[in-house]
């Protein structure tokens, strides 16, 4: 097997969760990487649509931004923003969801609004952008992000996308569409959340990976899996198509 | 990173008859849509031969096409905003229901036209309602209890509402389309693009069916991605006597004409008969119009000029 | 001065009734000849709308329909009906709107729904259309109608279009947007709805038209204005355009 | 009966110091809009080089633009919903503003995405308010207190509003316009329609004006009619670093070396000096950036496949 960096294992892993002939709101970098891998092994129906409005994007290059032209030079279709929130993603047309997260809980509520109080923030972030509504209305929430202490604490500074137990209730009783966070992957390993009360749930640690690193990334005692397995690496396939095809540069992949 | 079609010979494209077979079944709520123009005359016939019963016809505009269906009984109820036969008087079949109950009686759920695109647009949208600056003054709220109203959170101003319209089943008819049902429109759209995403089931019908790089050279005109799309249905001339810009004419004399034939109700049973269950298909109905009226409705060359999708 | 019919008496003068750079939500039909006609006179700069979403519409035939695609071609653009009721008319950027009657009252509410009863009419008409949202929002109302009695009822049957006292209540009370009807046209005289309490008012009858007739052929005491001129007939140059340019096979406009 | 040209010479074009000069003025909710594409940084440094003041900017994404005109003092609060320079990390003038108050406090007002669409949408349908199946579970409307609420008066369902924006004035960039304001745009087109039928006045800025027979060839093309456009102004790269799709690429290589740029005040100071203010406009700009860079950026030609609009 041959060697990888940490991103590539996670693009693979990534991959691996989108069924063929999903619809699948991208975002850039690793989960484009993740879609486009499946789109070339396992899933050759994925539709991708990106939050510009580019639907079933087939790009000649490595998007740097979601409104990147190669997204919309060649698509099936390009809308525009009240089209593509109003008729694709709230109108339930998207199974899979990307989200990155500054903080996030054990509940998968996430925080990209601010560190700190809203009003004197310690750092302001970005904001919501479509990350609100992708956690409400996609089918299913796929977390990808880096495992660093400050980003899982015990209690968000504030919920900007609702995750599986806001503010201590069902998003059923809230009334959230969508089915909310499903996993998260980190460049440590793999987590769901739980079906029964919405905890975030150790299942997969990559390949040399002690649980005690894990556990010390993450601001709280973590719940284990009954049976935490080992992440199954890219295949050399994989590795192949990441390199070669989608990320020739290496904008996105560092090397291992 | 040139990634392959996303479509793999679907195995959506097929016959009207098929279509119609599988996806419209007796007591949906049904929108043949199209204002003005890609009305989808060849999909109301096959739906007559195949004699669908309690259906909820829904249209802005039911045009002569809703007065076949629901001279030829199809119909338990209408939804629209404007039953006339377009710069040429009534439509009687309508008439009859309404007046006398003939053939059978009609339900009507009426609303204005923009209170109808405003009910396929929450549809799609997946409102529940949608807010409307209509209706002030009209005794249409009475007539119709579905006209309800909300105030504003901000303003405190009453706003009327109509309530979301999602269709079982719509049929858009539109220039072009791939395999997968990736559809290209243009000249006058009316309410396709919501409509079709407000609906359970989407037929598109089309006069040519193109390759996908067609598509493709131009994502800008794609109003419904292929991803909502059940059937593909190709059909030249599938909307004569209503026209397909860039393809043909209206077929103005036959709006003018159907006056007299739906104001009598044993000629209009008459010319179903012969115009619709006496023939078998679309292709059947073009062969029995002829070739000379067909040719005269076929549209000129005039064509857009190209933009530039490079980068 | 030449012989000319009614049909181009009316088109001559509700053509007069548009200014230079106007809006107009047009209909077809004799509204049609109307700004066509304005367009090519005093009015140059007129911006035709079609119901069926063509803006600046410069069609090579008489249109036959509002749907006409040769309203399309050749537009300055065509949108979706979406994007032309909330945009254009609602969104208050219709100077003039026509409508037409099957029954209006004094104060202009129209009926184009039913005669008799709403849930067992004796005639079924064809309902609202747009009409209701132009009745609501264009800034002005234009209502071209034959005249005859059982037309211009003291009470029509059912208020589809807002008039200028619907339900005996102030538009503005009502929260009506636009400025309702305010002058109708028949092929017997012009009239005006009073500033004060909107009742229709008898300002000029076309030449050889009798008052008498014209109360004949209608259902109320016509409110007579101050001063009742006679209308100013088409000139040679508007009759040229007519019958030369806008209606050649006369197929709206029938002779004299 | 062909009918002349509705424009008549109109005197809309102009430049863009005249049109930032009449049109907006201090004070003023001003929105640039373009979303991943067609953002107008002409008349962004425009309106440095004049220094408005007190201006309320919105926008979904800040971007670039907006983190320069928040450096160089003319904003007063900010209407948004994502604030990060795309695929490149923070705006860093934008944080300085809020969580230091440097130069100027900034007042936030904070949405998502659709959010944010849906108020120039409502603003431009003349809606006082709009819907929105957002916001359950979240802490925006706590920061936000013009997140508010309706009840569905079919379901009984609580719904999220936001309210109206209307711009007092919209900077809209897009490929082409007549000399009366009739714009074609394609490639992501965003929320500029919106937009621009959202606000009191409208400048349209073009890559290219072109004879009205160019737009009248395409009419579904056209996103914005001359009717409602006060200014047209004629800008080529008007866009630089943001791309126009045809006409030149993003340079992303300034997106990437912004960071560094703004992160530091006196950088960013010196920057403005440089490219904004040592400018007199667009085209000096362009040339200090040099032909060799430009050349680099510009677009190859894919063109699109024609449709007939002939009958």
């Amino acid at each position: 097997m041959a060697d990888y960096s940490t991103s590539e294992c996670m693009v693979a892993r990534a991959a691996r969760e989108l069924r063929d002939g999903e619809v699948v709101f991208v975002g850039i970098g690793l989960p484009n990487m993740a879609c486009n891998l499946a789109k070339r092994t396992h899933a050759p129906n994925l539709v991708l649509i990106y939050e510009s409005g580019a639907i079933g994007s087939r790009p000649s290059r490595l998007p740097v931004s979601i409104g990147d032209p190669a997204l919309a030079q060649g698509a099936l279709s390009v809308c525009s923003i009240p089209d593509l929130f109003q008729y694709y993603l709230i109108g339930g047309r998207i199974d899979v969801g990307f989200l990155g997260i500054a903080q996030m809980d054990r509940f998968g509520n996430i925080n990209t609004t601010v560190i700190g109080d809203y009003d004197s923030p310690r750092v302001r972030l970005p904001g919501s952008g479509g990350a609100c509504e992708i956690a409400t209305h996609a089918k299913r929430v796929l977390i990808v992000a880096s495992q660093r202490k400050q980003s899982f604490p015990e209690a968000v500074d504030f919920v900007t996308s609702p995750g599986q137990m806001p503010n201590g209730r069902k998003r059923a009783e809230l009334g959230l569409p969508g089915g909310g966070p499903r996993i998260l992957i980190t460049d440590l390993g793999v987590y769901v959340f739980d079906a029964e009360d919405g905890e975030l749930t150790l299942t997969e640690r990559h390949p040399g990976v002690g649980i005690d690193q894990i556990r010390d990334s993450i601001g709280w005692d973590i719940r284990l899996g009954d049976d935490v397995s080992e992440t199954v690496p890219p295949t050399d396939e994989e590795l192949r198509i990441m390199r070669e095809v989608l990320d020739p540069d290496h904008l996105f992949l560092k090397s291992a | 990173m040139a990634l392959e079609s996303s479509t793999s010979g679907s195995g959506k494209v097929t016959t009207m008859a098929d279509a119609v077979g599988r996806l419209v079944r007796d007591g949906d709520t049904l929108m043949i849509d199209g204002f003005t123009h890609l009305i989808c005359f060849a999909a109301g016939h096959e739906i007559i031969r195949q004699r669908r019963r309690d259906l909820t016809l829904c249209r802005m505009t039911p045009d002569l096409i809703y007065d076949q269906l629901i001279a030829a009984g199809c119909a338990r109820k209408l939804v629209f905003s404007w039953a006339g036969n377009p710069g040429a008087g009534s439509l009687f079949a309508f008439r009859r229901a309404v007046e006398k109950g003939v053939p059978l009686p009609l339900e009507l759920e009426e609303y204005s036209h923009f209170g109808m695109a405003a009910r396929v647009m929450a549809g799609a949208a997946n409102l529940p309602f949608y807010p409307v600056r209509s209706y002030a003054g009209s005794d249409m709220p009475q007539a119709n209890p579905q006209i309800r109203s909300v105030t504003c959170p901000y303003t405190d101003e009453k706003l009327a509402t109509v309530p979301a319209l999602n269709p079982d089943v719509a049929i858009v008819h539109a220039q072009r389309a791939d395999t997968d049902g990736n559809t290209q429109a243009w000249g006058i759209t009316g309410t396709q693009k919501e409509t079709a995403f407000a609906s359970e089931r989407v037929i598109v019908v089309v006069e040519e069916l193109v390759d996908e790089s067609v598509i493709r050279s131009d994502p800008n005109r794609t109003i419904i991605p292929g991803m909502i799309v059940d059937a593909v249905v190709v059909e030249p001339f599938g909307c004569h006597p209503s026209y397909v810009h860039g393809y043909y004419d209206r077929d103005n004399d036959f709006y003018v004409g159907w006056g007299d034939i739906s104001r009598d109700r044993r000629r209009l049973d008459a010319w179903l008969e012969e115009w619709v269950y006496g023939v078998s298909d679309r292709a059947e109905y073009l062969a029995r119009l002829g070739s000379e009226r067909v040719e005269t409705l076929r549209a000129r060359e005039v064509l857009s000029q190209p933009v530039n999708y490079g980068f």
